[in-house]
């Protein structure tokens, strides 16, 4: 497997989603220019986290206009598997590879780990999980609000579209356990066709003991099962 | 060639003179040296290059004490950071910057500007950023304005590290009243390079071309070095123009474009455009490679039409560098920022004839003979004299001071403590700075005594820590500089690092006043004893004079930023109990000593009394002792003994991580006979709170390194509630109560703000 | 060709939550502007932008909105003034 | 007492970076918007407020603006309308 990661001007987490890849799933990974119009040959796309130019206007807004976007949004069209991370998830949204939009948080910027269940198994950010599952990683995001109007929500819902949830110790969607005044306690969405996916939480940063949680694994584990099944 | 006037230029007078700062006899100086009348281009260049913040006038005599020689050390101070070697071929740069100043002004752009410019300072040695401290000083929380200020400057320099993708892992907050009027804000960056990459800012060979590299130069921040170098008054707020505007987005391009220059061999050396921008940068890199140099203003990229010589030689704009390329590589150079979509410009070049010139076209504005236009500086040596009335204070006996009624329940006290905004949880503050980012954070804020983070690539780990009780250093400032280093050390010992070097960031009052000058000279000489008696020689720092508001000086506050090495990273040692059933071990001694303290401070608001006393021989051996303990995994945690003393430092470890308390059992009858709020709130030095699962082995190890040990209790489940016995009177406490008021403090303190958002995020356009 | 300044505001669509909205209208009254009913926040855009006319300078601006100025999910535009500058 | 809509534009002081302004202007080039020369972001800001009279209703705004709602070091504001409403 080959995960091509792609560096805007301004990505500042596309060497943690290599190191992820490369270090701890042993696949080959390859950084991307946002200039090219390469993806030179990879099997999956990592949108990785950051402050592509500067976040400004909005987070996402200008990178969803760069060059290797097209080839991205080419390799999604084809049913290629497309991850985006943080930034990365809101490029997407920007894009309009995933619905919805992420706004500023409710309470500002939030650095902190929390826990996500995993409310389905079959895309490829989530196979290696076990549904309802819990994962400890770490939030850093000031941008982080997924919001969409009510019907795009109930219809996302009723399409298993949501697929990872902020929930308490106790594996609850509750308002404490809720970092940023997120809609339904949405910490992570996929596209209809179930091949884009994308997160708030940072997983390339609960890969091993020294992290603290090794738990963000089993979601670049669920990358190799995808490939392989 | 001479510099004459251009046309329009004011002509010098007394007056004018006196606005640049400088003194007559400074003005004769520049006379002498030119042997005729300066330009006005001339009189802006030395303004900034004799103030205080460029030229260590008053401070650079009392600097050279310091220590700053080991094995390890590559790279003392005078470089843009100090680099020291960690082995392996791997060397870290480090330093530490104050935007005090700034901040005061404009707390947002202030703090966030400071981040931006510790930054540049080390990677333009070639080193990676890897982590950030800052070390903070406010007033009083009850204050709007201070409530205000620690919003928009906790907001800057998240804002702005978090942007570059560079975690935020450390750091100390303090609030006094001494600090009113006039905050401190340092910030200190860690990074990490291969030694072979290396590069310092001298410029070197004739016919190099100097190269203006990054953001365009516009009109902020004129005479910022200067306004560093005055005391804050009301006037101040007139001088808001001067206020810079950061741009973290173009400063992270800045940072892989500088890397990857480094790399591909192009340069000679870079220095960052800090304060008094193009002028200081050129100076001193033409005096540290002892050239010439020749500028033509023409030539630098600027942001608005119009700009004078003046204008554009002392700009503050950020995000820019001077670069020295090897002759007939520009296009090289230029090819490397254009795909990081920057600018960069010939701007001149190094030349053979000792001059300092600086042309606009054709036109010589400024030329200077010499190459030492730096240091050519006049050095004072000021008075210095204690103020008799802080001897006075720190004569007084405070175990005279009578018990509040309240205290007759420890726990009450003990609580209280807790909610002190200097002691209370920091996490309000340190949840707006991403920690985490590049995946190497072992310990970042609250997980440690200091920060512990991974070197890629090795199983090495970085410490790192600020400090400085700014208390003490005023009560007696000798002591409190020893005991700035002593914490840091100990602190960074406490994960099991060794301290291997400091940087520093001395904040004082106005030098001219001989009791400030004495705070300083004395702190300093501290610093020194304690860097030596440890072995950390200082690599580098900052000074900031002149921290003064309508209400007085700043408590004398030289922050200490200590660096340390855990060869296997995998042993590090945070500060929280982990298991029930553990034995607390204490390392070091209780005394009688009261002074000084947080708990006189805070529940009775007095300030005096002698810090506690500092054996420097004690702390080196507490910090061998802990290292040799977390190198063979006896360690479960460590926590030493600070501001409130043994019974907060017990408390912290108890309820540090928020999601896991745990509760003690301790007996502290051994020294049962000394007066009760000493032995649970006096702050003697060289103690730390371990906890182990193997309490005779621990014992053993102190032993050998001469440590005073003893078993003091258990960890136990949180249940079991927070006890104390074998004082005066018993401590019972829940934890929960405990907790509370630790983790609560200060976000009830600051939810007590009037929002400052709305006006604190250019960036983002709006905020909550 | 002429220079026109256009400015544009971009507003959360009505009914999506703005809680910069609310917090700004909490810290007013805890300033004392107790008057105060509700305050929304947006963006306040100014284009210089070359057009032949006023109509194509405001025409030019209304492609740049709706391409990258504007979220289309959450925010709506309207031009505010196109004055030639 | 009547009810006003305050509409307030909150801007980049003239002369003072606007790292913002900049990343859009660019954007909107490589865009193909090539006749923008300057783009300036700020805040546009709806204060739903009680007042005597219009008047009444705009000083208090401003009093607003100079307190919390502008950044006098680095930003100018006006009072783009008040309307009853
Ligand atoms: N401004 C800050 N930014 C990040 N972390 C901070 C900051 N202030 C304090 N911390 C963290 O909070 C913890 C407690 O700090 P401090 O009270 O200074 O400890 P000690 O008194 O033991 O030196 C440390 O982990 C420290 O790094
Ligand atoms: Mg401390």
């Amino acid at each position: 497997m080959k995960v091509g990661i792609v560096r805007f001007p301004g990505s500042n987490c596309e060497d943690d989603a290599w190191h992820a890849v490369v270090d701890h799933l042993g696949e080959e990974a390859v950084i991307l220019w946002h200039k090219d119009h390469d993806l030179q040959g990879s099997d999956v796309v990592i949108l990785p986290g950051g402050f592509s130019y500067g976040d400004y206007l909005r987070s996402g807004a200008i990178a969803r206009f760069s060059p290797i976007m097209n080839e991205v949004e080419a390799h999604a069209q084809r049913g290629g598997i497309v991850v985006g991370i943080c930034n990365g998830f809101q490029i997407a949204c920007e894009a309009g590879l995933l619905p919805g939009a992420l706004l500023r948080n409710d309470r500002g910027y939030r650095s902190m780990p929390v826990t996500i269940r995993v409310e389905h198994t079959d895309t490829a950010f989530s196979a290696a999980a076990h549904a309802g599952q819990c994962l400890t990683m770490p939030i850093a995001h000031g941008d982080g609000r997924f919001t969409a109007d009510d019907a795009t929500l109930d219809r996302l819902e009723g399409e298993g579209q949501v697929i990872f949830r902020y929930v308490d110790a106790a594996g609850h969607p509750t308002d404490a356990a809720n970092p940023n005044g997120t809609m339904r306690n949405i910490a992570g969405v996929c596209n209809a066709a179930r091949n884009v996916i994308g997160l708030m939480p940072h997983p390339e940063r609960a890969m091993e003991p020294l992290h603290g949680s090794t738990d963000g694994l089993v979601l670049f584990q669920s990358l190799l099962a995808t490939a392989r099944a | 060639m001479t510099a004459t006037p251009r046309l329009g230029d004011p002509v010098i007078t007394p007056a004018l003179v006196a606005e640049h700062g400088l003194t007559p006899d400074e003005y004769q100086r520049l006379e002498r040296m030119l042997e005729r009348t300066p330009t006005f281009t001339e009189l802006g260049i030395i303004s900034a290059l004799w103030s205080e913040h460029c030229s260590y006038k008053h401070s650079r005599p009392v600097l050279k004490t310091l220590p700053t020689q080991a094995p390890w050390v590559l790279q003392g101070p005078g470089e843009n950071a100090g680099v020291i070697s960690i082995g392996d071929g791997m060397a870290v740069a480090f330093k530490i910057e104050s935007h005090n100043h700034p901040s005061a002004v404009e707390p947002y752009q202030g703090a966030a500007t400071g981040v931006g410019g510790i930054l540049r300072d080390v990677f333009t040695m070639g080193a990676r950023p890897i982590a950030m401290l800052n070390s903070l000083r406010f007033g009083s929380l009850d204050t709007p304005r201070v409530r205000y200020l620690v919003g928009g400057v906790v907001k800057g320099i998240g804002d702005y590290g978090n942007c570059m993708g560079v975690p935020t892992v450390a750091g100390d907050v303090m609030f006094d009243a001494a600090y009113e009027g006039n905050p401190l804000v340092n910030a200190m960056c860690v990074g990490v390079m291969r030694e072979d990459e290396l590069i310092r800012a001298k410029a070197e060979g004739v016919g190099n071309l100097i190269m203006a590299v990054g953001a365009r130069t516009g009109r902020d921040g004129i005479h910022g070095a200067s306004f560093a170098s005055e005391d804050l008054s009301h006037e101040s707020d007139a001088k808001r123009p001067r206020v810079q505007v950061g741009d973290p987005f173009t400063e992270k391009l800045l940072l892989e474009a500088t890397l990857e220059l480094i790399a591909s061999g192009h340069c000679v050396a870079i220095q960052d455009m800090g304060a008094a921008g193009l002028t200081s940068s050129s100076a001193e890199m033409a005096e540290r490679g002892e050239v010439g140099v020749e500028i033509d203003t023409l030539k630098v990229p600027v942001r608005e039409a119009g700009m004078t010589p003046y204008e554009i030689l002392l700009s503050e704009s950020q995000e820019r560098m001077l670069v020295v390329a090897h002759k007939g590589r520009d296009a090289e150079v230029r090819a490397i920022l254009q795909k990081w979509d920057l600018t960069a410009a010939v701007i001149g070049e190094v030349i053979a004839e000792p001059v300092y010139r600086v042309k606009e076209g054709d036109h010589v504005v400024a030329e200077f003979p010499g190459t030492r236009l730096v240091t050519d500086c006049p050095f004072y040596y000021p008075e210095a004299a204690e103020s008799p009335a802080i001897v006075a204070l720190r004569e007084r006996d405070v175990h005279a001071v009578a018990e509040r009624a309240e205290e007759s329940d420890p726990a009450w006290t003990l609580a209280r403590l807790l909610s002190a905004p200097t002691i209370a949880s920091k996490r309000w503050i340190s949840q707006q700075y991403d920690s985490t980012v590049r995946a190497n954070t072992v310990f970042g804020p609250g997980g440690a005594d200091a920060a512990v983070v991974r070197v890629r690539g090795t199983k090495k780990a970085l410490a790192m820590k600020t400090d400085c009780n700014g208390r003490y250093v005023y009560l007696d400032p000798r002591v409190g500089g020893r005991i700035a280093v002593a914490e840091a050390a100990r602190n960074v010992a406490c994960t099991g690092a060794r301290p291997l070097a400091v940087t520093n960031c001395l904040n004082f009052g106005n030098p001219k006043r001989p009791e400030i000058f004495f705070q300083f000279k004395e702190a300093v000489g501290g610093m020194g004893d304690a860097c030596r008696a440890l072995d950390t020689p200082v690599t580098g720092g900052n000074v900031s004079l002149y921290n003064e508001s309508p209400i007085g000086a700043v408590y004398p506050t030289p922050t200490i930023g200590m660096v340390g090495l855990i060869e296997d990273a995998t042993k590090a040692v945070g500060s929280a109990y982990q298991s029930e059933g553990d034995s607390i071990v204490l390392l070091g001694t209780p005394t009688n000593e009261l002074g000084a303290s947080e708990y006189l401070s805070w529940i009775h608001g007095v300030v005096a009394g002698a810090p506690p006393a500092c054996d420097l021989a004690g702390e080196r051996a507490v910090i061998d002792t802990l290292c040799e303990l977390a190198d063979t995994r006896l360690l479960r945690s460590a926590h030493d003994c600070s501001e409130g003393g043994l019974a907060v430092a017990l408390a912290e470890s108890a309820i540090g991580n928020r999601e896991q308390p745990r509760g003690i059992a301790v007996d502290l009858a051994t020294w049962g006979s000394l007066p009760l709020r000493a032995l649970l709130f006096g702050e003697a030095q060289g103690r730390v709170v371990v906890s182990t699962a193997n309490a005779e082995a621990v014992l053993a190890v102190a032993k050998t390194h001469g440590v005073p040990a003893r078993v003091i209790g258990q960890v136990t489940a949180a249940s079991a509630g927070f006890t104390i016995t074998g004082g005066a009177r018993a401590l019972h406490a829940d934890v929960s109560t405990l907790s509370m008021s630790f983790h609560d403090a200060l976000p009830a303190a600051m939810r007590r703000a009037p929002a400052d958002a709305i006006t604190t995020d250019p960036a983002a356009g709006v905020t909550a | 060709m002429t220079s026109y300044r256009v400015a544009v505001h971009v507003v959360p669509r009505r009914g999506i939550l703005d809680p910069q909205g609310k917090a700004v209208t909490e810290a007013l009254h805890s300033l004392g502007f107790a008057a105060v009913a509700e305050v929304h926040v947006g963006r306040h855009l100014v284009i210089q932008t070359v057009a032949a006319d006023a109509a194509a300078a405001e025409a030019s601006v209304r492609a740049m909105c709706a391409k990258l100025l504007a979220n289309p999910v959450t925010e709506d535009f309207e031009i505010a003034s196109v004055v030639a500058a």
